[in-house]
C-alpha cells in the first residue's frame, strides 16, 4: 500500500500496463518527455522510451485513427486525449471506427486493445471548453465500453482492467480530484472489474447513484441527510457502458426511491437512461419519481460555476423532496 | 527536445508569394498507348508469371464488375460499385506488395483483393450477405474483409482509414517487421481531415506506408476541380515531408514501377510515400447513380480509349505472352466461375439471428442478452413476419 | 395544394427559402448541379445560380466550419450532410461550436442562420452507415434543436420554420419515406412550430410517442390494438430539442401508459430521456411501466434489417404488455 | 462541371520521387536586428501615425502581459497567456487591415485587439469574468470577442476558427463587400484536420481570407519537429492553391509588408493567401505551463535577442520617431492604466444568474425556465453557499 493522488493512481497503472505488456504504448499531446499537461504520463518516456511513450501532432481525430490501426494490428493503444472537451473531432473515429470495427469485420478485426484516456469535468475554473463531461454521448455507442473511476484505489483497478479489456474502453478521469483525491493504493498489480457497480454504503431509505468526482457530492448530501434519519445507500456505477442494471435496481427494490447524480446538462445526460431503465425494473418498488440532480441544460459556464453544479445541497434537497412525496 | 527550426535560412528582402506554379510534379507513364513502352523508360521487376497474374486479374474483375452491375439491375443484389476503368491502380500497386503487406482500401479496390486470391465465392458471399459472408452478413455489398489476406475490411466512411494506415504502419515499424501497408483513396476522400492527420503524422513518425490516391476525376458528381483548387493531390505529400510521385494510374507497369520502388522507400527507410495515381471512373459512380446528369459521354468516350486493361493486353502481346484467343476463353471461363458462384451464393441463407447480436464487443454483455432473448421470443410469436431467422431461432 | 412526395416538399421548402431570403445558401457534397444524391436540392442551382446553391469539397467538418462562417457573418445557411452517418466528423463544429457560439459571446456573435438537413434512418438495405439514426447524440447539446418531420406536409412547414429559426437547428430527414411518402401540401409559404408535439390521434388507453419515420410503426401498432380494443393516443414529438414535455405528460395524465418507440438504438436513445421525465412529471397517474420499443444496441445490420428494427408488431407487443401490466 | 484535369502535362518516363527539396520558400526580412532596413528592401506603406500606434500596441501589450501573469501568480486570477516574443507577427498583420476586417484568432492574439482600440477596462472585465464582460463571463480568461471591433469571440477548441473564416470571407465575398478576414493560428492547430479542409475550401471557392500561422516553435510542450516533418506550414499552402508567403515574424515591418500585399489579393482578387511568420513563444504556454521542463534556457536567451519590439524601437529612433525618453515615460503610463482598471474590475461583481441561461437560446425554452426557478429557489434557501448570486436572486 502507498499513499497516492489520483494522478499518481493513474501513472502508476500505466506504468504496470507498459511493463507487463511490451506492446502498450502510450501517446498524445505532450504526453512524451514533458509527461501530459496533468502529468499523468511522467516519466513513462524516459522509462519506456520515446518508441513507446510519444507526443502526437495535435489533431485528435489523427490520435484516435492512428490508435486504431494501431490497435487492428494487434497492439495495445492508450491514447490520451488532453481534455474531454477536445475529444470531439475523433468522434467519428470511435464512434463510427472504433465501435464498430469488430462488428462489421465479423470479428476478424477488432480494435479491442484501444483504451483511451481522458479527464473531464468542472472544479478548475476551465468554462465552456476545459469542464464538460461528454461520457452519455458515448452511452449511446454500442461496441464502446465507458469506465470512471472516484478515487485513487479504484482508478488503478478500473484502468489495468480497461487497457487489458479486450474492447475499446473509454476511461473518463475526473480532473477535479487528480490532485485533491488521496488514499491507500495497493502496490500490486489488480484489476477492479468492469460492468460492475460498488455500493459503497449501505441504506435502507433511498438510493443515490453517481459516478466520478460526483461521488463526493452525494456522500456529503447522504450525511445531510443521516441527520434528518433518512439512510441512504450510496451506489458508485463505475461502468456506464455496459453499466449494472441489476445492482442498482437491486437497491431500489429495497429502498423504493432514486437520486441520480451527474455533472452533465441533464437533457439525455445518463441520468435519463438510468431513470428510463429503473422505473421499468423496479416500477412496482417505486415510492416517488426518480429524480435527477444534474449540470444545467447551458454551456459549462465560469463565473457562475458554483451555481451550475449538481453539488450537495441541491442533492440533498432532491432527497428531501423524494422522501416527502 | 527544443526548437530545430531553421529560421535563418533564406532571406528576401521583397515579398514574393509562391504558389503552385512553383513545384511541377511530372507523372510517370511507361507503356504508349499502343502498348509499347516509351524507348527511354525503366521497366518495373516483372516476369511472365506476375505480368499474365496482373492481367488475369484485370479479366476477372472485369467480369466480376459486368456481371454484378447486370444483377444489380436485374434486383438480385442491392448495390453495387465498379472500378471499370482503374484496374492497373489498385491491382498494378498491390502487385507491387508482398502478401502479408496490409491493404487499407476505400471501397473500389476489389481488384487488389482478387489479386490477393480472394475467390468468386468468397466475393459471393459478401455480396450476397448470406451466412458464409466473412463479414456475417452486416454490410452492404463491396464491404470486403479478409484477415487471412491481409486485406482490412472495408468501412463506408470516406478517409477514415488513412490515420488507420498510419498506427498500423507504425505498429509494423514497431514490431520491426519487414512489412508495409498500403492505404487506397481517392481524390475527393483526401478532402476529409483525416487525410491531412494521416500524412502528417506519417512524415512525423517515419512509418513503412504507402498512400495511394486514386485520382479518377470525381466524388460522385463532384469533379476534381470543384474538389480541390492546387495541382491534385501530389502536391500536398511534399507539405508533409513526404515522398512523392505521380503516376498515369492506366499504365499499369508505371504503377507497378512506382509502387515497387515506394515499397523499398517504406520498408527499407521507413520513408512514408504518396503516389497519385492519375486515372478516370468509366462507370457510374455506383450502382444508385447515373452519371450523365453530370458529365458528358464524350468524355468518357476519350477514357475509354484509354483503356488500362487494352493498354496492358497490347504489351503482353507484344511480348507474345498472350493471344486474342487466350483473351477469348478466359474471360468466359471467369465469366463461367462467377455465374456458377453467384447462383450458389443466392441460395445459402442469411446469417443466424445470434449473429445480430455477437461480435458487439468479444461477448455478449446482460443487456445483449437480454434483447437477444426478448427478439427470440418476438420472432417465434410472429414466425411470418421474420422470414430469415423465423424457421432457425429454435435450433440456435 | 399538391401532392408531393417527402423530397419533393423538402425541395419546395427550400426553393421558398431561398425565394424569401436571398442571403440563403445551400450547399453539401453534391448538392450543386446533380441535386443531392436523393436529389432534394433538385434545380435549385439552375433557379438561384451557382453562387447560392453548390457543391464542397469532401469534408463534413468542413463544410459545418463553412456553415458556422456563413452563419456568423449573417447569412442564412443550409448545409446538407448526405448522410446522418456522416455527420461525426462534424461533430466539435456543431457541439463544440455552433451549440456554444451564441452564449461564449455574450450574443455578441451567433450562428442562428445555421439550419443542418440530413437523411437519417434505415429502410434502404443501407446497413451501418446508410441508416444510423443519430439524434440522441445532439439532444445532449444546450444549444441545438433538433427536428424531425413525418410527412410531405410536415416537412415543408418544419423545415421553413427550422431555417428561419435564429437558432441552430439540425432537421433529420427519414430517407426511407423521401419516395414512399406521398401527401398533400399546401403550395403556399407556411411554417409549423418548433418545439411542439403533435397529437396526431387521440386516444384513452395508452400514449404511443414517436418521430419521423417510426410514426407509420406506431400507427399501424395502434390498429392492431384497436382490434383489442384498445384506444391508443399517438403524438408525434416533431422536436426533440427542445422537445414538448407537456404535451406527453398531458396525454399519459389520461391514459396512464406510455409507449415511447424510436430507430435508434434503445441505451441513452432519447427515449431515455422521454422516459426520465415522464415518469417524473406523470408518477402518480403511471398504470404500468413506460416502455421504450427501439432499436437494439447493436450497429445497424444488413440482412437482418427486419428483424432489428422496432416495427408495429413488437410496438403491439409492448402495448399489450403495458395493458396487461 | 466535367473533368478540367490535366492528366497529360509533364510526362517522365522513370520513376523520379519529389520531395521537400523541389520547393524553396524563402523568408521576407526587411529589418535587420540592429534596426536598419537591408539596402534592397522594399518597405511596407507606413507613415508616423502607424509606425507609432503599432508600437504603442506593443508597449501596451507587453505591460498587459507582465501585469496579468503577476496578478495570476498573485492569485488575483485564474488564467493567463503571455504573446511575448510574438508581438509583431499579430499587431503587424492587423495593422495592414481595414479596422472593418474580420479578426478570427485563436487565443495569443491580444495585440490585435489592442490595436483595434479594445479598452483596459474591457481586458479586465474579461479576465475577471465580471459583469460588464463583453462575454458575460462565461469563458476563461483571454477568451475575448468584440463585435463592434470586428473580432470574433475567441474558442478553445483548436482549429475550429479555420474553416469558419472560410464561410465568413465567402459570406463577405457574396455581398461584395470589399473586406477580407484574417485567421491566426498556430503551428501546432495546423495540424487538425480543420486547417486542411479551411484552406482547401478557401481555395476552391477563392474567398478574400488571409491564413495567418504564427510558427512560434511549440505547441504546449511539443516542439515544431514533433509537428510536422517537412518545411514548416507554408509549403502546404501550394498543395491548396493559396498564394504563400513566409516571413520573420519578429519584423514587423515584414509582417506588414506581406500583410499589405495579401490583403491586396485577398480583397482585390479573392485570392486566399497563406502567410507563416516565424516567430518564438519567449514565455510559458500560459500560466499553467512551465517551459523549463521541455527546453532550456540558452534558446529562449537567443531569441530574447531577436524581440521584435526592440528592433522596431531602433527603427523607430533612427527614423527620429521616437526616443528612449518617450519610451520610458509611455510604458509607465500604460502600466498606470492597466492598473487603474484592474482595480476598478477586480470590485465589478460578477454576472447575475439571469445569465446562466440566457443565449443558450435566443430565448428561454421552457425547460430552461424551469431549471432557472428551481435554482433561484434553492439558491434562498442557501444563500451562504451562492454568494456570488445569492444577494440578488431576488433584484433580477
Ligand atoms: C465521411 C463520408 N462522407 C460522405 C460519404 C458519401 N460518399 C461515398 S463515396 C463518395 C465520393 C468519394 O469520392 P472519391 O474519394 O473520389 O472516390 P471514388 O468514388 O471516385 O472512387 C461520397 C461523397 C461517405 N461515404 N463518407
Ligand atoms: C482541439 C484542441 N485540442 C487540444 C487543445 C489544448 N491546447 C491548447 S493550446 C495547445 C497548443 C497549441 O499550439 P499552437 O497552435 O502552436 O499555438 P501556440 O500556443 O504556440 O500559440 C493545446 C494542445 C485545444 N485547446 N483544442
Ligand atoms: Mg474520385
Ligand atoms: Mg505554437
Amino acid at each position: 500500500m502507498s499513499k497516492m493522488n489520483l494522478l499518481q493512481a493513474i501513472n502508476n497503472a500505466l506504468d504496470i500496463a507498459m511493463s507487463t505488456d511490451p506492446s502498450a504504448l502510450c501517446f498524445g499531446e505532450d504526453v512524451g518527455h514533458f509527461g501530459g499537461v496533468f502529468r499523468a504520463t511522467s516519466h513513462l518516456q524516459e522509462k519506456f522510451g520515446k518508441a513507446r511513450c510519444f507526443n502526437t501532432p495535435l489533431t485528435e481525430q489523427g490520435i484516435l485513427g492512428f490508435a486504431n490501426g494501431i490497435a487492428a494490428q494487434g497492439m495495445t493503444a492508450i491514447a490520451e486525449i488532453q481534455f474531454a472537451d477536445y475529444i470531439f473531432p475523433a468522434f467519428d473515429q470511435i464512434v463510427n471506427e472504433s465501435a464498430k470495427f469488430r462488428y462489421r469485420s465479423g470479428n476478424q478485426f477488432d480494435v479491442g486493445g484501444l483504451t483511451i484516456r481522458t479527464p473531464y469535468g468542472g472544479g478548475i475554473n476551465g468554462a465552456h471548453y476545459h469542464s464538460q463531461s461528454p461520457e452519455a454521448y458515448f452511452t449511446h455507442t454500442p461496441g464502446l465500453k465507458i469506465v470512471v473511476p472516484r478515487n485513487p484505489e479504484q482508478a488503478k483497478g478500473l484502468l489495468l482492467a480497461s487497457i487489458r479489456d479486450p474492447n475499446p474502453v473509454i476511461f473518463f478521469e475526473p480532473k477535479k480530484l487528480y490532485r485533491a483525491a488521496v488514499g491507500e493504493v495497493p502496490d500490486e498489480d489488480y484489476q477492479l472489474p468492469l460492468g460492475q457497480a460498488e455500493v459503497v454504503r449501505e441504506g435502507s431509505d433511498i438510493t443515490l447513484v453517481a459516478w466520478g468526482a460526483q461521488m463526493e457530492a452525494i456522500e456529503q448530501a447522504a450525511q445531510l441527510a443521516e441527520k434528518d434519519g433518512i439512510s441512504c445507500e450510496l451506489i458508485d456505477l463505475r461502468s456506464l457502458l455496459p453499466w449494472d442494471r441489476d445492482t442498482l435496481a437491486h437497491s431500489v427494490r429495497k429502498t423504493g426511491r432514486l437520486i441520480i447524480n451527474h455533472e452533465a446538462p441533464k437533457t439525455s445526460g445518463f441520468g435519463a437512461e438510468i431513470a428510463a431503465s429503473i422505473q421499468e425494473a423496479c416500477f412496482l418498488h417505486l415510492e416517488s419519481p426518480i429524480l435527477r440532480v444534474t449540470g444545467l441544460d447551458t454551456p459549462f459556464p465560469l463565473a457562475l460555476e458554483k451555481e451550475y453544479m449538481p453539488d450537495h445541497l441541491k442533492t440533498y434537497e432532491a432527497i428531501l423532496a423524494s422522501m416527502n412525496y | 527536445m527544443s526548437d530545430k527550426r531553421l529560421t535563418d535560412a533564406h532571406i528576401v528582402h521583397d515579398s514574393v508569394f509562391v504558389d503552385a506554379s512553383a513545384l511541377q510534379i511530372p507523372t510517370l507513364r511507361i507503356l504508349q498507348e499502343d502498348g509499347t513502352p516509351y524507348s527511354d523508360a525503366v521497366l518495373p521487376v516483372l516476369d511472365k508469371t506476375l505480368a499474365l497474374k496482373i492481367y488475369d486479374t484485370f479479366l476477372f474483375i472485369r467480369a466480376l464488375d459486368e456481371r454484378m452491375l447486370a444483377s444489380q439491375r436485374q434486383g438480385r443484389i442491392s448495390f453495387y460499385m465498379t472500378e471499370t476503368g482503374e484496374e492497373a491502380a489498385d491491382i498494378g500497386s498491390t502487385a507491387a506488395l508482398q502478401d502479408d503487406d496490409m491493404i487499407m482500401a476505400q471501397y473500389r479496390e476489389q481488384g487488389a483483393l482478387a489479386f490477393r486470391g480472394f475467390t468468386p465465392d468468397q466475393f459471393m458471399n459478401q455480396i450476397f450477405s448470406n451466412e458464409q459472408d466473412l463479414g456475417k452478413g452486416r454490410q452492404m455489398p463491396i464491404h470486403y474483409g479478409s484477415r487471412q489476406l491481409h486485406y482490412m475490411t472495408v468501412s463506408s466512411p470516406l478517409g477514415t482509414q488513412l490515420p488507420q494506415a498510419t498506427g498500423y504502419a507504425f505498429a509494423l515499424k514497431a514490431q520491426q517487421k519487414p512489412n508495409c501497408v498500403i492505404c487506397y483513396f481517392g481524390e475527393g476522400a483526401a478532402s476529409e481531415g483525416d487525410f491531412h492527420a494521416a500524412l502528417n503524422m506519417a512524415g512525423v513518425f517515419k512509418v513503412p506506408v504507402i498512400f495511394f490516391c486514386r485520382n479518377n476525376g470525381y466524388a460522385i458528381s463532384t469533379p476534381a476541380h470543384e474538389q480541390y483548387a492546387g495541382d491534385g493531390i501530389a502536391p500536398r505529400g511534399i507539405g508533409y515531408g513526404l515522398k512523392t510521385l505521380r503516376v498515369d494510374g492506366n499504365d499499369v507497369l508505371a504503377v507497378l514501377k512506382a509502387t515497387q520502388e515506394a515499397r523499398k522507400l517504406a520498408v527499407e527507410q521507413h520513408q512514408p510515400v504518396l503516389i497519385e495515381a492519375m486515372t478516370y471512373r468509366l462507370g457510374a459512380h455506383s450502382s444508385s447513380d447515373d452519371p450523365s446528369g453530370y458529365r458528358n459521354k464524350s468524355e468518357e468516350d476519350t477514357w475509354r480509349a484509354k483503356c488500362p486493361v487494352m493498354r496492358f493486353k497490347k504489351w503482353l502481346i507484344h511480348q507474345d505472352w498472350w493471344t486474342e484467343a487466350d483473351d477469348e476463353q478466359r474471360k468466359q471461363q471467369h465469366r463461367d466461375q462467377i455465374m456458377t458462384a453467384m447462383k450458389k451464393a443466392e441460395k445459402v441463407p442469411a446469417p443466424p439471428l445470434r449473429d445480430l447480436f455477437t461480435d458487439v464487443y468479444d461477448q455478449l454483455p446482460w443487456h445483449l442478452q437480454e434483447q437477444q432473448q426478448a427478439l427470440i421470443e418476438h420472432i417465434r410469436k410472429y414466425p411470418q413476419a421474420y422470414s430469415k431467422t423465423a424457421g432457425r431461432v429454435d435450433h440456435e
